[in-house]
């Protein structure tokens, strides 16, 4: 069994597990960090940075989501420029691309725009892109738009760690980086999509969605969390 | 107390941002006693007026006479307000920022391929901006009421605020989008 | 499944398919081998389509999307056939500093592309690189895999015309 | 190889060299090669031959001498005289007057003294004065017993000390102390351990790596190999850009080479030390020079970093305990070991011991490669080492640390190079890059270049670097045609700071200094763009200009 750690997450004492991140000891001792490319139960990321915390002594800041704790160390979740920089992460998220909540299917429960809302993100400093990527209809149940895509990676990685097939994956870099299925094959002729579901389940915002359903009635963001639980206790 | 001198403007949008202004229902009759509106699509008056105290705008900027009269508005008014989500980031309005040659696209669709008498873009429509724009891509916008439409509760809260002369806080009260 | 062998791509069975494969076995089908696996099917076949893509995925038992994300990631994989000339304009800070723009927008204007581009009738790619390394000698162009040292637009535009001269005058 | 068969090597082989009264290396590195050395080299060849000094005459096909704007350069020795711009027609005379005639040909020599006074060649001390092909050549030189020493006389924690005492810090960029790292990944758990050689140059304008790999590949070899000893591996890669052909081909013969002399491979000098090397290709992404990109790249992936820590020395390739190093760094150690580490630390300065390779570019009169001592002013290596400016054209700024250094103005050229001073003015040691720029070059330009430069090679993991650098850009790309205003320097700084505060590596955390820097040291330029809607250097605003061609 690994050793209790102590620390403290704005100024409350709290024990977390050796070897656990800042964002999973605060979450379970009640602790709220925002975060968007963080999902419970798949490895971490470390992208959106919008769960960046501070720690005293350092001048920097961290990704609370991949960064383990240690004995004795004082995290701080809320300060002014923590505030700045989260708010400059979905900014930054919300003109990479077309985010028009009005037209998207995920309007009302989408992480995206919930976190703008939460952070005073009423307008953005920066020109928004109008990227025009083809909407992929191809298969029967589901339908990606990669204009709404914010490059978390959920999808990818729970189709990997979770369904087991590694279907998606990041073709390109940077700026240009888009989620595909296989060789950037449109996804209805996805040869190793399982058609699971649990990619769509996952996404934050409305790329990835079940055709004709709203989006609160797809979005299980609990799904895969359960399932790994579940496969742990057999 | 002298009145504020209230205006309201529609550029590119579909008025649902007016008509949730108007849905403030009574308290509508409050901020009548309390403004003048000197300028709305909702009253009849030609020319944007000067020494406007708050503008409320909706819509984003879509051809050059809105682009024209937005830095008038800009010019004449104490107070800016990007009033809905087309006025705040281009929301629907800008969607054919994505379509190459989206001005000459959308006027054909409206004029020539969904027309079915005179089929032809109208030499009385202004001619389109490349790129839709928002507010604050072309003037200073000193506060932003998301929403689409942003609902009647949060504009009657802002107007307050500005009517006292504070600076309003939307953080978490309003809707992104 | 993609993975499940036996399935044919349309990778045709000649002396590259046969190097390629050896290339592979000489890594024990590893699948950390894939940069270097890439490597060689970009030099045998001059650049990597889906076919060749699939067929690598499937040799090494890696999924298609993870081949496809590493072989788009990294700049010098090629997926689309490349023209008959190459002109490479290094795009370095020593060379834009000394006006490499210049002799990129010269050839862009000239022969009708855009950087990264072949002509539509395949005759030539304009490729920007980052540094040759030839930096004192800036700004350097390369034609054909033949380094023009402090390159003039002029300069470069002569050699790409001899260099797709000749290729007309064998033509005839 | 036994200890006693490289002694008398070694004693063979300088025998032989000092046989010869004269040598001549002609640089067939590929600052050179391209520019028709080899047929250079075989006409020194025919020449000797046709005047019959072969016997008395040596040619070498060496690396290179970093002259590089010389090319082809070839430097006669005794006395080492430096030839620039030698034809085979000049290379008939310099054997005619020079080896025959006992008398240098001055119109042919190049001039500037101060190119090589002001120099101090460590890690370059072999560069145009061996042939890299050929192993004996190193060994002649001293070559490989800096590992002798260490594997015969030497415990791995004694190499460690020694190295931590000369104070010996990463000239990757991040100046990290290198025996401290080391100490890391020898305390660490697991094995095996392995170490990796950063050849990843991947900066535009920098290409003091790739020389080095190509005029002394042995020196890197070598200092891995004392590396691995230390730490405790027995398994190294040299992770090497693919766009270094020849460099490539260099160190491929150098392995083999050192393999069948015995220096790589099972129970060097008849010791339980076993080190073998292999050599990685990079496939064109600057990111991948990253320590933890590099691992993902080797490991045949996406070259996209990951958060630290774990750091690689506890967990790097395959998990296992990792040192990774730049060559520059690893070919410090082998002199370190020989001359001792208070040798190595009376060099440069106090907190910056030793030397730094600089590449040398831009608008500068004598640009290539040096090698100067820690703690050397800028005003030093761009006027006296560079030659400073064209005639009639005036210095404006220099850029430090490669595409995401800092450009630092006249008033900051007293500043001496170290790791502190340059970070503290906005610069960075980075991999090396000077470059100059003069009147004629405009920052904002300059700025959105580098900018630019990092969108395109930012691996788009993280929001800052992917979404906010191109953000920056296109700012900026407003800027050059006179779109903003000077309100919006508030909001590009505030930007600058996410960036650089919240990116996950390296690259996103560097990436804002060329804009940040000209913000502050060059602002009246941004001014003029946006408010009198010109620019000062005539190069924006759809002039072609491109910045002054010579």
């Amino acid at each position: 069994m690994s050793k209790p750690v102590e620390l403290t997450i704005d100024g409350k004492k709290v024990t977390a597990k050796e070897g656990e991140t800042i964002l999973e000891a605060a979450r379970r001792n009640g602790l709220y960090i925002p975060a968007l490319c963080y999902l419970e139960g798949v490895s971490s990321f470390g992208g959106c940075r919008v769960c960046v915390v501070e720690l005293k002594g350092s001048p920097r800041v961290f990704a609370s989501c991949v960064t383990p704790v240690t004995g004795g160390m004082e995290v701080v979740t809320d300060s002014e420029k923590l505030r700045r920089y989260r708010r400059w992460a979905v900014e930054l998220l919300l003109a990479e691309r077309p985010h028009v909540c009005s037209v998207c299917v995920a309007n009302g429960s989408c992480e995206l725009q919930q976190l703008a809302t939460e952070l005073g993100v009423d307008h953005l400093r920066v020109d928004r892109e109008w990227t025009d990527y083809e909407v992929d209809l191809t298969h029967e149940r589901f339908a990606y738009d990669p204009n709404r895509c914010i490059l978390c990676t959920r999808c990818i990685r729970v189709c990997d760690e979770v369904e087991g097939v590694h279907t998606l994956d990041l073709m390109l870099r940077g700026k240009n980086s888009k989620v595909i299925f296989d060789l950037d094959e449109n996804w209805g002729f996805s040869r190793s999509c399982t058609s699971c579901g649990k990619c769509s389940a996952s996404c934050p915002v409305g790329a990835l969605y079940v055709k004709g359903k709203p989006l609160s009635e797809v979005k299980k963001k609990d799904l895969v969390s359960f399932i790994m639980e579940r496969r742990s206790e057999k | 107390m002298a009145k504020i001198r209230l205006a309201t403007v529609w550029l590119s949008g579909c008025s649902g941002c007016h008509m949730s202004f108007l849905d403030q229902d009574e308290k509508i009759l409050e901020l009548a006693g309390k403004a003048e509106l000197v300028y709305s699509p909702i009253a009849d008056v030609k020319d944007f007026p000067e020494n406007v105290d708050v503008t409320l705008v909706e819509g984003a900027v879509g051809n050059e006479e809105q682009l024209q009269l937005l830095k008038k508005i800009r010019r004449n008014s104490r107070i800016l307000v990007a009033l809905g989500d087309c006025a705040v980031n281009g929301n629907v309005t800008a969607l054919r920022n994505s379509l190459r040659n989206g001005d000459e696209e959308v006027l054909k669709r409206a004029y020539v391929e969904n027309a079915s008498l005179n089929q032809g873009v109208p030499e009385q429509v202004p001619r389109l901006l490349k790129r839709v724009l928002a507010l604050n891509e072309v003037v200073k916008v000193d506060v932003y009421v998301p929403g689409c439409p942003p609902n009647a509760e949060l504009i009657s809260q802002v107007l307050n605020e500005l009517l006292e002369g504070r600076a309003p806080v939307l953080e978490g009260r309003f809707k992104y989008g | 499944m993609p993975n499940s062998g036996g399935q044919q791509t349309g990778v045709k069975s000649d002396r590259r398919l046969q190097m390629l494969e050896a290339a592979i076995k000489q890594h024990q089908y590893s699948k950390d081998a894939l940069l270097e696996i890439l490597h060689t099917a970009q030099e045998l076949y001059g650049y990597l389509d889906k076919d060749l893509l699939q067929h690598i995925s499937r040799q090494l038992r890696l999924p298609p999307s993870h081949v496809y994300g590493v072989a788009t990631f990294y700049n010098l994989f090629k997926l689309k056939k490349p023209g008959m000339h190459v002109v490479t304009v290094c795009m370095g800070t020593a060379c834009y500093v000394k006006g490499a723009e210049n002799i990129v927008s010269t050839i862009e204007r000239e022969f009708n592309l855009k950087r990264g581009g072949t002509t539509s009738d395949g005759r030539l790619s304009l490729f920007v690189t980052r540094c040759i390394g030839a930096c004192a000698m800036a700004p350097n162009a390369i034609v054909d895999g033949e380094v023009i040292g402090k390159a003039t637009p002029e300069d470069v535009l002569r050699k790409v015309k001899s260099a797709m001269g000749a290729e007309m005058v064998e033509a005839r | 190889m036994k200890p006693d068969e490289l002694r008398s090597l070694a004693q063979k082989e300088s025998e032989l060299r000092k046989s010869y009264r004269y040598r001549i290396n002609v640089c067939c590195s590929s600052g050179c090669m391209p520019f028709g050395s080899l047929k250079v080299l075989s006409a020194f060849k025919d020449a000797v031959r046709e005047f019959g000094v072969e016997e008395e005459c040596y040619v070498a096909r060496t690396g290179c001498v970093g002259t590089c704007s010389l090319a082809p350069a070839v430097l006669v020795e005794p006395g080492d005289y430096l030839y620039q711009n030698v034809t085979p027609e000049k290379a008939r005379e310099i054997v005619k007057e020079h080896i025959v005639g006992g008398r240098p040909v001055k119109s042919m020599l190049y001039g500037n003294e101060a190119f090589f006074k002001k120099q101090l060649r460590i890690v370059l001390r072999n560069a145009g004065k061996i042939d890299p092909l050929r192993i004996e050549d190193y060994i002649a030189v001293g070559g490989y017993y800096a590992l002798l020493k260490a594997l015969t006389r030497m415990t791995p924690q004694g190499v460690i000390e020694e190295v931590a005492l000369s104070g010996l810090k990463g000239r990757g960029g991040a100046g990290f102390l290198t025996g401290l790292k080391w100490r890391y990944v020898a305390r660490a758990p697991g094995s095996p351990k392995y170490v990796i050689a950063n050849l990843d140059e991947g900066d535009p304008g920098v290409f003091a790596n790739r020389t080095l790999a190509e005029a002394d590949p042995h020196a890197i070899l070598e200092g891995m190999a004392i590396a691995a000893y230390a730490v405790g591996s027995q398994k190294g890669y040299i992770y090497v850009r693919s766009e270094y052909p020849l460099a490539v081909q260099t160190l491929k013969k150098a392995i083999e080479a050192a393999r069948s002399m015995g220096v790589l491979g099972d129970n060097i000098f008849e010791t339980s030390f076993s080190f073998d090397v292999e050599l990685r290709l990079g496939a064109g992404a600057f990111v991948a020079g990253e320590e933890t990109a590099i691992l993902a790249s080797i490991e045949g992936r996406r070259a996209m970093p990951r958060p630290r820590p774990p750091y690689p020395a506890q967990s790097g390739l395959w998990g296992k305990p990792t040192l990774i190093n730049n060559v520059e760094t690893l070919a410090n150690v082998p002199v370190i070991l020989l001359k001792g580490s208070e040798w190595f630390s009376s060099i440069g300065s106090k907190n910056c011991t030793g030397t730094k390779c600089f590449s040398l570019t831009g608008k500068v009169n004598n640009p290539g490669l040096i090698e100067v001592p820690m703690g050397i002013t800028l005003r030093e290596v761009v006027f006296d080492i560079g030659g400073g400016v064209a005639p009639g054209r005036r210095f404006k700024a220099v850029q430090v640390g490669g595409p995401s250094g800092g450009f630092l103005p006249e008033q900051l050229l007293d500043l001496p190079i170290d790791y502190e001073s340059l970070t503290k003015a906005g610069a960075i040691m980075g991999s090396g890059g000077i470059v100059v720029l003069d009147d004629t070059s405009c920052m904002v330009d300059t700025a959105k270049f580098f900018t630019e430069f990092c969108v395109d090679e930012s691996c788009g993991k993280c929001t800052p670097c992917r979404a906010g650098l191109y953000k920056l850009y296109k700012v900026l790309d407003g800027f050059t045609r006179g779109e903003g205003s000077v309100e919006d320097f508030s909001k590009v700084e505030e930007l600058c700071e996410f960036i650089k505060e919240a990116s996950l590596c390296g690259l996103g955390q560097t990436a804002p200094n060329p804009t940040l820097t000209t913000l502050r040291y060059f602002r009246d330029e941004y001014i003029a763009h946006l408010v009198e809607k010109r620019c000062p250097a005539g190069k924006c605003f759809g002039n072609s200009g491109g910045g002054g061609v010579e």
